[in-house]
């Protein structure tokens, strides 16, 4: 009899009342992340094909087009060199959007990581784990960036070390704050009356429970990465021209604000849709990882 | 309270002296010294070497940190290297602007950003979603304003257009109205993001709390809606604010470079980049410990005021 | 009458004002009001005038005797000005315990003698026509009361006592320097009595104090779109037209570099008129060689590199380097990547030459600079003695990390025509040998005229007499406001 | 119907509410047409399952109702104010003075960062307009009589620094300082200790009584409604399916649904077990319309009308309605069908039958001397650690297929005992032997599952880390363990949050019973859960112990069920055991003062016992914990005590062959 319940677990008449794996079903569910696909696939999808656009490259001056009004051939106008800003723009997103999820993404990892060991062992470990996440936070980042650019030079990896630097302790002690408000569940009781080991429970209850709230701190973390990225360039620590990051086009063109506001205005909009999407994304994700939200 | 302080103390201590060694090699590791920093376009690398060795930087690295620690034990911060002033009197003029401007921008920010918070939670709460999500909308993309844009646009407006505030100027404390008027727009530029970020703290603390027991409690009491929100909830609510106060007062520290170059305030921030960019060890060093004392007087001070707020926090 | 106050941009930090160990352009600029040289520079044609030393001769361009002007009087109650000072200041310099960096251009000095209060003889190991250059009124050749330095001690770059038209009368690093006129200066007093010079960091701000009339003058604006702005607003752009030149440093130590033609295909690649033009018609001109062209040996007969791309790819083909190449472009990260280097960028790839940027900070950018470890980089050197240039750049003595010959050029034949121009007598003979080494130079190529810079500081219209001499330095014993 | 003008007497009157919920999937009509009167004095219950309204229709009364609850129709009267339609402004007016609310959580229920004073003083000002001295003095006044010793000093204090006993009454002494007409009470007993509830339960009697205040309860436990009520409502799925005197109700309950609920307690007299009534499937969604009788489909009396027409509510005694179309609600043949269950074991030890009594004989479980501290230390390193002595030297033993019943009041340390057995906490001195394994059931079922696993996942996790067996063994093992709690495989693929609150401590059972244990261990696994419900867990429970000769040690506060269950109790008190003996025999004749006055508490569901009965409250709380007595922990209390309790502990000792207990006096 046993043998045919198997089966029937795993055919596809089996009553999986919700969805488990994000996938089609996910997009059904959720109206935030639907909007924020809205925004956001657009955007990546002009950005992926921008090659394709009957655009000038990035890079490509043009002296006979300075600071030209946004019109037909040039949708965003062009800057102080006649390049196209609407270009530049999308090459810019492809840049930020590195940096953003780049650090977003190492910083949740050594979040989950350290703040999880931390949390969760406590004591000796989580003594000197937070001790050295209070000294780096008492360390002013700008000379962690400044260090780090001195010795390796600008570039794309360098920013984002240095704001992943700045970020990773905020993100350890959210993760271990996380941990210890976990450690105490029931359910972790429950796994430890089983006689399941340390490694297991971290893997299986701590690490998936604290996914949520952290998704939601990665998607601010990644919205601000792309605008610290922009204050870098300006202290001239970030990603330098000519190649173009959302950052240094704002940046650039914010000195030409009263003669062509375009310049930065435009890729500045840019920046407030991918962030409201990341919002609404990271909001989505959130509420779909949440079986409670299920019924 | 007393022993409880003592023991952040040594806490200090010890944190301040990782702080210090870190700083000290990541400084000496960073290519280029305070005599290259000086050389600008016309310097000569013989003449260099000279300078090099009036500063005093020929001297082998670990008698240099070992001085430097002699120096911080007895309390000797020394002169910075590139202009010979004493850096104890560059830190009592820029530490009082910093901490005037830091103030006034937690306060300003608290006084719009906490109501607007509160605001937005009680709407959220009641379901009347337009004005929650205006709020927090608008609050998320004034997170997202660089302030290097803001500063320009504020300056355009309200110094230009306006004439409301100065451009540039002494920042003297001598004339209470005149400094505030200098000091207004880099705190209303700094307040920008400080309000996005307190009315989103506001306003997650809030919402959680009003759906707490005694919440209805009160309401079961008569108390007005309103009275309910700011007497009560906000009060549950402050933890965490107070929490976001304290970094926020941190990183007002040390994260106000932007917009003390913009607004030439010379402040704590602009005094550090400075020490950076002249590899002005001694000034950079001192500055640091500077930073690390007052970080964890904040945490200190944070905690006592949770103290103060919920009388359930063990220190 | 009022006392008139004017109220001056400063855009950097002030550092002290010890002319042994003055830098940075702007703190020169207000010790260039504070001390005298023996001989200053004429604000409008940049011709070396008198100062402390009323008149001066040499028979030989080794012997110097300057007289000095009496009754000059010291700022601060010093009392009077003798020649004991002049001695005790170029001793001071020269001292190595002083760590001058400037005491390399005395270095020629053999002797000074002081006969009288008033008569200064300065002997040289070797014949130099430029030398009242080197005693004017910068770094080096500014003089101080022998009093005065010693009342200060160790602060002595923070009470700064000369016999210029204003002394110091407070500095707060931090927001202002205040110069007050000297009532007893040998000219007469200055018709201001009180500068301010409010620091005022960011370009845009400063403009904007200057819009809204917190400030009377800007000293140096350097963004183009900030001008345009105040000249439409009716504002008076102070200007000094090409004051010095920007050189693109080629290392010729790199294999490609070390090729002539890459370097003149370099050349033929841009279209630096052009770019200039575009970008900032009021701050830069295109250039054609290393000296001015108001310097008196300047020459226009030089080669010229006209915008040819076919040509450059040609050269580039024939130096075996038709695939393209690959050359690093050190900068320092605090200016960040500018316009024009953007447009080299883009023009350069179009002959299949990637000019990758090594962005650093300051430090490490003067550092790896000095020490002559880049690929190209640029360098601009403020000068009015075409020697302090020419030597400076081409003579192997002062091949880096020793001096700013970063290029590490070596020709003997340049060399020695320099060095014969240096010591001839004859005038016309002199000027036939500058214009050859300027003609081999342009030639050869180790330093490339990338553009001439303007100096502009916008003001008020009311400001006048602001005369920007070629160091971009301004008199303010010149400037009066209405 | 028309609305009748309110005479003097009444003091509330609801008329046909109909109160919603407009939530994103639905509308929930938590309340759907609730009609009654409440004279002046009276004292209504409104019991009924969880989710049927009984929260929704209290909050209505005063428009406490949270978003998005929205009262839709009907009219309520409270002393001549049209509650329903008056501005918020004049509302606030009546909240607190005219109405008083007491909730069920005293922990949450008051301001955590206000001093008491704060929270009391102002609304008596401003209701009663009296001066702040005034007021404080009222509040003071108020503050002793809840039985607050010093008012004085205890005005001063946070909640947090007061038991939760004493937060009810401070709950109370606010609800009730402005002299309120009409008290609306949530549940305000549920998270107390059996002996503060009866403290609180006979308070409020009191109280009411004085001041003829009118009062409408809220409450699971029908013992506390047949100790307390006049009036007892019934609702179920938003409407009030029987109204009427308590002890008519409770004599002769006429809906099915009340039946049900009245048979699906232990009964407290009956020394032999029946198998517990079940109510059998769930109450219905309220978000989707009902046709007929909400009740129809769970009802045994079901008949064709039920499923096409709701039943009005009509007369069937005195002051008592009901809304069902069978005149008597079920039949006696359906009561009939109940099973009786297994003897208790400790009879059978007295059984001739040598092997079977030998292999009773063999423990599973035994500890010995048990101890467990903890240190609370102060961040300051040099003040004292304060030590918690949880457990204080216990030592029980539990044999095979047997089942001990812990019993004692909140902090007595049962968790503790519990959580020593499982190995979850290492003991400070003592040992413990386990023949075989112990598992856990816990109380919040729903807490002690990882809400990201499924169902599937969190039976299968036991076998996934001890490395048993195959993928394919696990799912058939799940499979099997699924059937024998009662559940559907279809519930495999779920998430918890998917669940009721029975189905979920059904999963957490089988969980349990995944590795074959030799002990299950269940604190307090019924008191999160609903009156039918419990039924059918106990049950369960009863089964499992005998198919499987597991044995159990169940910690309940709920001392019928434990009676019911157990076969052997243990009551402890302070960390320790002071009276260990065969269930029904402790029960019977209690032998320890304490055990008496918890077994005094108890309510029973019989309202002529009840009222029959005189309560001799045990007074005072409980004495801290950090403190450790000199003399019998019980001395603050006893209403025996002698000068010899305050300075000699009295051990655990045998009293006769099967029982023991720790009292110098136990007669
Ligand atoms: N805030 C809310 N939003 C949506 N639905 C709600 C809300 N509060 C209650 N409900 C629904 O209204 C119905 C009645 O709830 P109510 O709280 O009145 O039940 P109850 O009888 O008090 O139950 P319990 O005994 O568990 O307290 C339930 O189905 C519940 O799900
Ligand atoms: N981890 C712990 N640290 C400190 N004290 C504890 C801890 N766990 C329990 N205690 C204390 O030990 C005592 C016994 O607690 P325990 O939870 O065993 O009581 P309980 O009888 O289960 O109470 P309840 O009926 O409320 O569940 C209490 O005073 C409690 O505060
Ligand atoms: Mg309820
Ligand atoms: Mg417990």
């Amino acid at each position: 009899m046993s043998k045919t319940l198997l089966a029937t677990i795993k055919t596809p008449g089996f009553h999986f009342p919700t969805i488990s794996l994000p996938g089609k079903s996910l997009l059904n569910i959720n109206k935030k992340m639907r909007i924020a696909l809205l925004i956001l696939v657009p955007i990546l999808l002009l950005t992926a094909f921008s090659s394709w656009l009957p655009l000038p490259g990035p890079l490509q001056t043009n002296l006979r087009a300075i600071m030209q009004w946004p019109s037909l051939a040039h949708p965003f106008g062009t800057d102080r060199m006649g390049r196209d800003v609407l270009s530049r723009t999308l090459s810019g997103v492809q840049v930020s959007l590195l940096v953003g999820f780049s650090v977003a993404l190492i910083s949740t990892c050594f979040g989950i990581v350290l703040g999880t060991v931390a949390g969760f062992f406590g004591k000796f470990i989580d003594r000197a784990i937070m001790s050295v996440v209070d000294i780096f936070l008492a360390f002013p980042s700008l000379l962690l960036a400044i260090g780090l650019v001195s010795v390796v030079g600008t570039g794309l990896w360098p920013v984002i070390v240095a704001i992943t630097l700045a970020d990773v302790p905020r993100f350890i002690r959210l993760q271990r704050s996380l941990v210890l408000s976990l450690r105490s569940r029931a359910y972790i009781d429950a796994a430890r009356t089983v006689k399941a080991s340390q490694w297991w429970i971290m893997r299986r209850h701590i690490v998936p429970n604290t996914i949520a709230p952290l998704l939601v701190t990665a998607s601010i973390a990644a919205a601000h990465a792309i605008l610290v990225e922009a204050s870098l360039s300006f202290l001239g620590l970030g990603i330098m021209p000519p190649a173009p990051s959302l950052g240094n086009i704002i940046r650039d063109g914010q000195t030409y604000l009263e003669q062509a506001w375009w310049i930065s205005t435009m890729p500045g909009l840019v920046i407030l849709l991918i962030a409201l999407s990341l919002h609404f994304l990271s909001d989505g994700i959130r509420e779909a990882l949440d079986p409670r939200a299920r019924k | 309270m007393l022993a409880y302080s003592l023991k952040r103390l040594l806490q200090l201590v010890v944190s301040t002296f990782g702080v210090v060694t870190l700083v000290f090699f990541t400084l000496r590791l960073i290519p280029g010294d305070a005599a290259a920093a000086l050389a600008g376009d016309t310097i000569t690398g013989e003449a260099l070497e000279r300078l090099r060795e009036q500063m005093g930087l020929n001297k082998p690295i670990l008698a240099q940190y070992l001085t430097y620690l002699w120096d911080l034990v007895t309390l000797r911060f020394g002169e910075t290297i590139t202009t010979g002033l004493p850096i104890s009197g560059l830190l009592s003029q820029a530490f009082p602007i910093t901490l005037s401007i830091a103030l006034a921008t937690i306060t300003l920010s608290l006084i719009i950003a906490v109501p607007l918070g509160a605001m937005a939670a009680f709407m959220a709460h009641k379901g009347r979603k337009t004005l929650d999500n205006l709020i927090t909308t608008a609050a998320m993309l004034a997170d997202l304003m660089p302030s290097f844009w803001t500063g320009l646009v504020f300056l355009l407006f309200f110094s230009l257009m306006l004439g409301l505030f100065p451009a540039s100027g002494m920042v003297s404390f001598d004339d209470p109205v005149t400094f505030l008027k200098r000091i207004a727009l880099p705190v209303m530029v700094l307040s920008v993001t400080q309000i996005a970020t307190m009315a989103r703290i506001t306003r997650t603390a809030v919402l959680e709390v009003l759906s707490e027991d005694y919440i209805r409690t009160a309401r079961s009491l008569g108390w007005s809606e309103v009275r309910v929100l700011f007497r009560h909830a906000l009060k549950n609510a402050a933890l965490p604010i107070v929490t976001i106060v304290g970094l926020s007062f941190g990183s007002l520290l040390n994260g106000t470079v932007i917009v003390e170059f913009i607004f030439t305030i010379p402040g704590l921030g602009s005094l550090l980049v400075n020490g950076i960019n002249s590899r002005d060890y001694q000034l950079v060093q001192t500055l640091i410990v500077f930073y690390a004392l007052f970080f964890v007087s904040v945490n200190l001070v944070t905690d006592l005021i949770y103290k103060q707020i919920d009388p359930r926090v063990q220190l | 009458a009022q006392d008139k106050t004017l109220r001056v941009r400063f855009y950097d930090d002030p550092a002290g004002f010890d002319p042994a160990s003055i830098f940075r352009i702007e703190n020169e600029n207000i010790a260039f009001n504070i001390f005298s040289g023996l001989t200053t520079y004429d604000s409008t044609t940049g011709k070396v005038v008198p100062d402390l030393a009323e008149s001066w001769s040499t028979p030989d361009n080794i012997t110097w005797t300057f007289k000095l002007r009496h009754g000059v009087k010291w700022q601060k109650g010093y009392g009077e000005f003798t020649s004991a000072d002049v001695l005790y200041s170029f001793s001071r310099t020269r001292d190595p315990a002083t760590a001058s960096p400037y005491a390399t251009d005395l270095a020629g000095i053999v002797k000074i003698e002081t006969p009288d209060d008033y008569t200064v003889v300065i002997q040289l190991n070797a014949p130099d026509g430029n030398f009242v250059h080197t005693v004017a009124n910068y770094h080096q050749g500014q003089i101080l009361s022998k009093k005065a330095v010693e009342a200060a001690g160790k602060q002595v770059r923070w009470q700064p006592v000369g016999t210029g038209p204003y002394y110091l009368d407070s500095v707060d690093v931090n927001s202002r320097i205040v110069l007050k006129r000297h009532k007893e200066y040998y000219k007469g007093p200055a018709p201001i009595d009180t500068i301010v010079f409010q620091i005022i960091k960011d370009e845009a701000t400063s403009t904007i104090a200057l819009r809204k009339g917190e400030i009377d003058l800007a000293m140096r604006a350097n963004k183009e779109e900030n001008l345009q702005t105040l000249a439409r607003e009716g504002f008076k752009l102070n200007k000094v037209d090409n004051y010095a030149v920007a050189l693109r440093v080629h290392n010729l130590s790199n294999k490609a570099l070390s090729d002539i033609r890459v370097r003149q295909a370099l050349a033929h690649a841009i279209d630096y008129e052009a770019i200039s033009k575009a970008t900032s018609p009021s701050l830069q001109a295109a250039a054609h060689s290393m000296l001015m062209p108001w310097m008196d040996v300047y020459t226009p007969k030089v080669p010229r590199y006209e915008f040819d791309q076919a040509k450059a790819k040609k050269l580039l083909a024939e130096a075996g380097y038709a695939k393209g190449l690959t050359i690093k472009n050190l900068s320092t990260s605090a200016q960040g990547v500018t316009e024009f280097q953007q447009f080299e960028i883009d023009y350069l790839s179009q002959i299949g030459v990637k000019m990758e940027m090594e962005l650093v900070d300051t430090p490490t950018f003067n550092q790896r600079r000095n020490n002559g470890d880049f690929d190209i980089t640029t360098r601009l050197l403020p000068a009015v003695n075409p020697d302090m240039i020419l030597f400076s750049f081409l003579d192997p003595d002062n091949i880096a990390p020793k001096g700013l010959n970063g290029a590490r050029y070596n020709n003997s034949k340049l060399m020695a025509l320099l060095k014969g121009a240096k010591a001839e007598v004859d005038p016309s003979k002199r000027l036939r040998m500058y214009e050859e080494v300027q003609q081999i130079a342009m030639t050869d190529l180790p330093y490339f005229p990338l553009y001439t810079n303007n100096v502009v500081w916008p003001g008020k219209p009311g400001v006048t007499g602001v005369k920007i001499n070629y160091l971009a330095q301004v008199n303010f014993y010149e400037v009066d406001m209405k | 119907m028309t609305f009748m003008p309110v005479d003097t007497e009444t003091v509330l009157r609801v008329q046909d509410l109909h109160t919603h919920f407009f939530t994103d999937t639905g509308i929930v009509k938590a309340v759907n047409g609730v009609s009654f009167d409440l004279l002046r004095g009276e004292r209504v219950a409104i019991v009924g399952e969880s989710g049927s309204g009984k929260s929704a229709m209290a909050m209505s009364l005063i428009r406490l109702l949270a978003f998005p609850g929205k009262i839709v129709s009907g009219r309520i009267d409270v002393a001549g104010n049209e509650v329903a339609s008056l501005p918020e402004s004049e509302l606030n007016k009546i909240r607190g003075s005219l109405v008083g609310t007491v909730f069920q959580d005293p922990m949450s229920s008051l301001d955590p960062v206000m001093r008491v004073s704060d929270q009391m003083i102002p609304p008596v000002m401003r209701h009663l307009e009296v001066s702040h001295k005034e007021g404080e003095a009222i509040a003071e006044r108020w503050l002793g009589r809840v039985g607050i010793p010093d008012a004085k000093l205890t005005i001063r204090a946070y909640p947090f620094e007061m038991s939760g006993g004493m937060r009810q009454r401070v709950m109370i002494a606010m609800a009730l300082s402005c002299n309120p007409r009409l008290i609306i009470a949530d549940e305000p007993t549920t998270a107390l200790d059996v002996t503060i509830q009866a403290q609180i339960v006979e308070l409020l009697k009191d109280l009411t009584a004085e001041t003829g205040a009118s009062m409408l309860f809220v409450t699971h436990d029908l013992g506390l409604v047949a100790r307390f009520a006049h009036k007892v409502g019934v609702m179920y799925a938003g409407k009030l399916v029987e109204l009427g005197p308590a002890a008519d109700v409770f004599a002769q309950p006429r809906h099915p649904y009340t039946q049900g609920l009245l048979r699906s307690i232990p009964d407290a007299a009956d020394g032999t077990r029946k198998r517990l009534f079940q109510i059998p499937g769930f109450p219905p969604d309220m978000r989707l319309p009902i046709v007929g009788c909400a009740f129809a489909d769970r009802c045994a009396a079901v008949r064709d009308i039920c499923r096409t027409e709701a039943p009005e509510s009509t007369y069937r005694g005195v002051n008592h309605f009901a809304s069902c179309w069978a005149p008597t609600g079920l039949d006696q043949s359906v009561v009939e069908r109940q099973v009786k269950m297994p003897e208790r074991i400790v009879e059978a030890e007295l059984s001739p039958d040598p092997v079977r009594a030998d292999a009773l004989r063999s423990d599973v479980l035994e500890m010995n001397n048990i101890h467990k501290h903890f240190v609370r230390r102060s961040i300051l390193p040099w003040t004292e650690a304060k030590t918690v002595h949880a457990v204080n030297g216990v030592s029980l033993r539990v044999k095979r297929g047997e089942t001990l019943g812990i019993v004692g009041e909140s902090g007595c340390g049962k968790s503790t005992v519990a959580r020593l057995l499982l190995g979850l906490e290492e003991p400070t001195a003592g040992e413990i032997f386990i023949n075989g394994s112990a598992q856990m059931v816990f109380q919040d079922p729903y807490s002690s599952f990882n809400p990201k696993m499924k169902i599937f996942d969190i039976i299968e996790e036991p076998l996934v880390v001890n490395g048993q067996s195959s993928r394919t063994e696990r799912a058939d093992k799940v499979c099997s363990l699924v059937s024998q709690v009662g559940l559907d495989q279809s519930f495999l693929g779920r998430y918890p949050n998917q669940l009721s609150g029975g189905q979920r401590q059904r999963v957490a059972i089988a969980r349990a019973l995944a590795l074959d244990p030799s002990v299950v261990v269940a604190d307090e696994p019924t008191s999160a859960l609903d009156v039918s419900v419990r039924a059918q867990i106990v049950n369960l429970l009863c089964d499992l112990k005998d198919e499987l000769g597991i044995s159990f040690v169940f910690i309940s506060h709920d001392l019928l069920t434990v009676r019911y269950i157990s076969d052997r109790i243990a009551v402890m008190y302070l960390g320790e055991v002071v009276e260990y003996g065969p269930a029904a025999q402790i029960f019977d004749d209690p032998l320890h003062p304490y055990t008496r006055a918890l077994l005094l508490a108890i309510p029973t569901p019989d309202p002529v016992r009840e009222a029959a009965r005189k309560i001799e409250l045990v007074t005072g709380e409980l004495p801290s914990p950090f403190v450790l007595q000199k003399g019998c922990a019980f001395a603050s209390r006893c209403p025996k005590v002698a000068d010899r309790c305050r300075t000699e502990k009295p051990v655990l000792r045998n009293f006769s062959r099967q029982r023991e207990t720790a009292c110098h006096y136990a007669a």
